[in-house]
């Protein structure tokens, strides 16, 4: 969800908690962490909850010259906390410009002017599509979720996109429910054959690993696991076959200086 | 030209059972007060109209006002889910909802084609999604000069357009700042237009990133000071948070919701200034 | 990021022969100093693109520049006709004038489309003129939802976009206020941009009215005082209303033009602070 | 033209003196004044020149609350003195709002929200066609104008249209060379035909007198003669055969009041 979701809600609205790790941090904060690693600089188009966690900790500790840009219409927002609702009045206060609604989707998102989209997910498929609609059917849905907010345009134009959420059965499932924005769609080609500018999903960061897509089937494959967590645990947490990519690797774990500057961002305790 | 009247008068003389009403306020500048007298004046049949329908819709549909939903995001920003819309989705309580889904680019652009006197906007939106698939405004358009697919949707010309601005002058012209999300193009989109504001003011200073809105396209202008509260007005108040997450066990439940509406909005007169 | 490099040299960076280039600034904030510029370095076979050609439009047309111009009103405002586009069109001289021509709103939305990553932009317009007998680039379309027939044009993407605007920060974020034309669009739209203003700041203050460009949509800004006359940048400079009405006699002669050209913008050199 | 074409200019570029009034006021002053008369309030989409000048005294006298709206994006602009380019500085200092270009089309113009368009003209016909592109044929012209600016939309939206343009046979023919704005094409229907919305040109004030559309035939025909000013003079200043309304009426003159505002407006020189 992009557009302020919380902090990626479960299917059933409550935040999931992740086990504790054995490390001196936790998967979430290992799952922030490496999120914000992957903003190299550029630009960021910003979903509220965990994207706005990780972009805000990029910002603070190797990408000081991030442009965030929220779907509020705030470009270049530099707040000191990150912001509870993507409309904070920080955001507007710190920004470079503030343009309406219309103006951040048309002239800014649309074009593929922004190198990154950053969102969230209540359901993700092997193609790396996105549910956030409903679970169930649309017309007699078992749960109605907010619904598409920024995310389907996000998802099209931005140069690529990064996914952050925590991994489950009930989230990582083999074809999402509703299909609220495109991954790779049925496999490759689709991206292009529908026209959508963007490179698609590139990462998707959980609690227990990094996904990729695989350059040749465009299915999602586990290329890390953070450490600590087994492929075994990782495919538990899986609704499809998930596969390894040849070269898995273990995430470097957050630095001192990096879960120092997290729990600054998180008012100390551990999001 | 706007005539500065009473918000109880105004939602009375704009809003009648079965119109298309927008409230509209991204995340800033919620147009609370107005929606809380929509509810005290008892409308329905009401075809809602929001990007992001948040609390205030929660009540609205909660309380019976609403037919149908026009929207693109409807959650507790930062918190997690309107449990009254959905119970009104998922079980039908106290009525029906249908819904029309959008994404947010899908509803500004509908919104820009309003106040442009369009019938329809283009953008490069919804393709590969199921939105199309369950949404009927959504309709292909080709590029009569690249032979492009893009997608059409059709203009949003609501009956009524309510927002809330900081400030007026006794003419009825409005400035707003900050977010200024979709306002504009909400009230040049509707037939009829209600703002309620902070103060009204003898002059409107210039102000950096200000919004003006001429009294001209304005039909009533309404002070009500406070009137975006839980969201906020820049300048004047800052985001109630904890209201917005003490809403989610309020509204989690159908008795204490109707408990808490009856308390806070039902036996409350509208503020008249 | 926008690099703050001096003008010459960001002239002869971004305008090649042949290139499509905009320079933009509605009656106000015109780019002269970048237009002379470019006479200056002697390019060639230009494409200008401009909804109001004015003085220096006429100034890039005699001397040789353009080989298709692209607008909506070629006048001098306030005094009368441009001679030296006229003696292009109806002469020839000195190179034949292709001229694409539409009206401003269809330009203005051309330009929106190309800041928008659209390839057209949808208007209500042109019907019943005689435009689209000579212009290709305007066509007909149905609305999907009503069977309405419209207007279409395509997209505006220079290759390079110019503006003035009244100041920069050093890390190229650009602020203008007044009247803003279309200048954000032109900006957005075009594959490479410059910005010339009046000062390069430590910081952008917050202004009324003010646009912002941030400098990671722009490729150079240089600093450029007075750039904009015998326009006028609001806060800086007022219009030379006088240089106006002299350019009508110093124009309508070849010569006299040569002489003026030679004297005041040949032999001169781009300022560079 | 509505595009700051100058006052009025003829086809040549050059101002149309009109002859001296044996009265106490010009035949360029019965214009202007008859003009402003014409607007009783609601909001005017104003051209430079004659148009611009018209409307400032129309707010100077008896519509005080006037919204005047220039293409340059100004909206409820109230200058001390008539702008001499559409983008005068003054225009945004005095304006309620100033918008984007883009915008004052889009949003004000296009959707029929502005009461009254204001324009001038190189060539107007007897269905009120406005010309301000070429004299002579569009690939080899005699004279090339500066062309439509936003005078093809302004005809086709506004509520109705009001022209000012001097009475002469090189300016009122019987079909314009270049249609660069709609008065009622080829005659009754054709507005609704072309989905025009706005009722179109309701009046055109000259140095000589009012026309105005037939309610059946659409033609423009005399309803007014400025004192001093023959049917025989007004017909001779005509390219079709003029016919004179049944009600035919001298207009009014300028009473002392809207003199000495006009005169203020123009520095004392008569304009």
């Amino acid at each position: 969800m992009t557009a302020s979701g919380g902090q990626s809600t479960s299917t059933s609205g409550e935040l999931l908690m992740s086990a504790p790790s054995p490390q001196s941090y936790t998967a979430d904060e290992m799952m922030t962490v490496a999120a914000a690693r992957r903003l190299r600089g550029g630009s960021c188009f910003v979903g509220i909850g965990l994207p706005s966690l990780a972009a805000n900790l990029a910002r603070r500790t190797h990408a000081p010259d991030l442009v965030l840009i929220y779907e509020s219409g705030t470009i270049g927002a530099k707040p000191d906390l990150p912001p509870l609702s993507i409309g904070d009045g920080v955001l507007a206060d710190t920004a470079d410009s503030v343009v309406s609604v219309p103006e951040i989707f048309n002239y800014w998102l649309q074009p593929g002017r922004i190198d990154v989209g950053f969102l969230g997910a209540a359901q993700i498929d092997r193609y790396a599509n996105i549910n956030t609609t409903v679970i169930g059917p649309y017309e007699d849905p078992k749960v109605r979720l907010p619904g598409a907010g920024g995310a389907p345009e996000i998802a099209a134009s931005c140069g690529e996109v990064t996914v952050i959420v925590r991994q489950s059965p009930r989230a990582f499932v083999d074809r999402v429910d509703f299909v609220t924005s495109v991954g790779f769609g049925s496999g490759p080609g689709d991206r292009e054959r529908l026209g959508l500018r963007g490179r698609g999903p590139r990462t998707v960061i959980t609690d227990l690993g990094i996904l990729e897509p695989d350059p040749v089937t465009c299915e999602l494959v586990l290329t890390h696991l953070h450490p600590g967590v087994t492929l075994e645990r990782a495919r538990a947490a899986t609704g499809w076959e998930l596969a390894a990519a040849p070269g898995l690797r273990e995430t470097e774990p957050p630095a001192d200086h990096e879960l120092a500057a997290l729990r600054a961002l998180t008012g100390g305790h551990r999001s | 030209m706007a005539t500065v009247i009473p918000l109880a008068e105004a939602v009375a003389n704009l809003v009648h059972d079965g119109d298309s009403v927008a409230l509209e306020g991204f995340t800033h500048l919620i147009p609370y007060a107005a929606g809380h007298e929509i509810i005290r004046q008892g409308r329905r049949d009401l075809t809602l109209i929001r990007m992001t329908p948040d609390l205030i819709y929660d009540q609205l549909i909660g309380m019976g006002c609403a037919r149908r939903l026009i929207f693109s995001w409807g959650g507790n920003p930062g918190v997690g889910s309107l449990h009254r819309f959905r119970d009104a989705v998922q079980n039908r309580w106290p009525a029906p909802l249908e819904v029309e889904e959008h994404s947010h680019a899908g509803i500004a652009n509908a919104y820009v084609a309003g106040a442009s006197g369009l019938p329809f906007a283009v953008l490069r939106g919804y393709r590969g999604t199921d939105l199309p698939v369950h949404t009927a405004t959504v309709k292909p358009i080709t590029c009569p000069f690249t032979g492009e697919e893009l997608t059409a949707v059709p203009a949003i010309n609501p009956d009524v357009a309510i927002v809330h601005a900081q400030r007026a002058d006794r003419h009825g012209n409005v400035q707003l700042w900050g977010i200024t999300g979709v306002q504009k193009e909400a009230v040049l989109a509707a037939r009829r237009s209600l703002v309620t504001v902070e103060e009204v003011v003898e002059e409107l200073e210039p102000h950096p990133g200000a919004v003006t809105l001429p009294g001209w396209v304005i039909t009533h202008v309404s002070e009500a000071p406070g009137g975006s509260h839980p969201s906020y007005s820049a300048g004047y108040s800052v985001r109630d948070n904890d209201f917005y997450q003490a809403w989610d066990a309020i509204a989690r439940d159908r008795e204490s919701f109707l408990t808490w509406m009856d308390e806070h909005v039902l036996t409350r007169e509208a503020a008249r200034p």
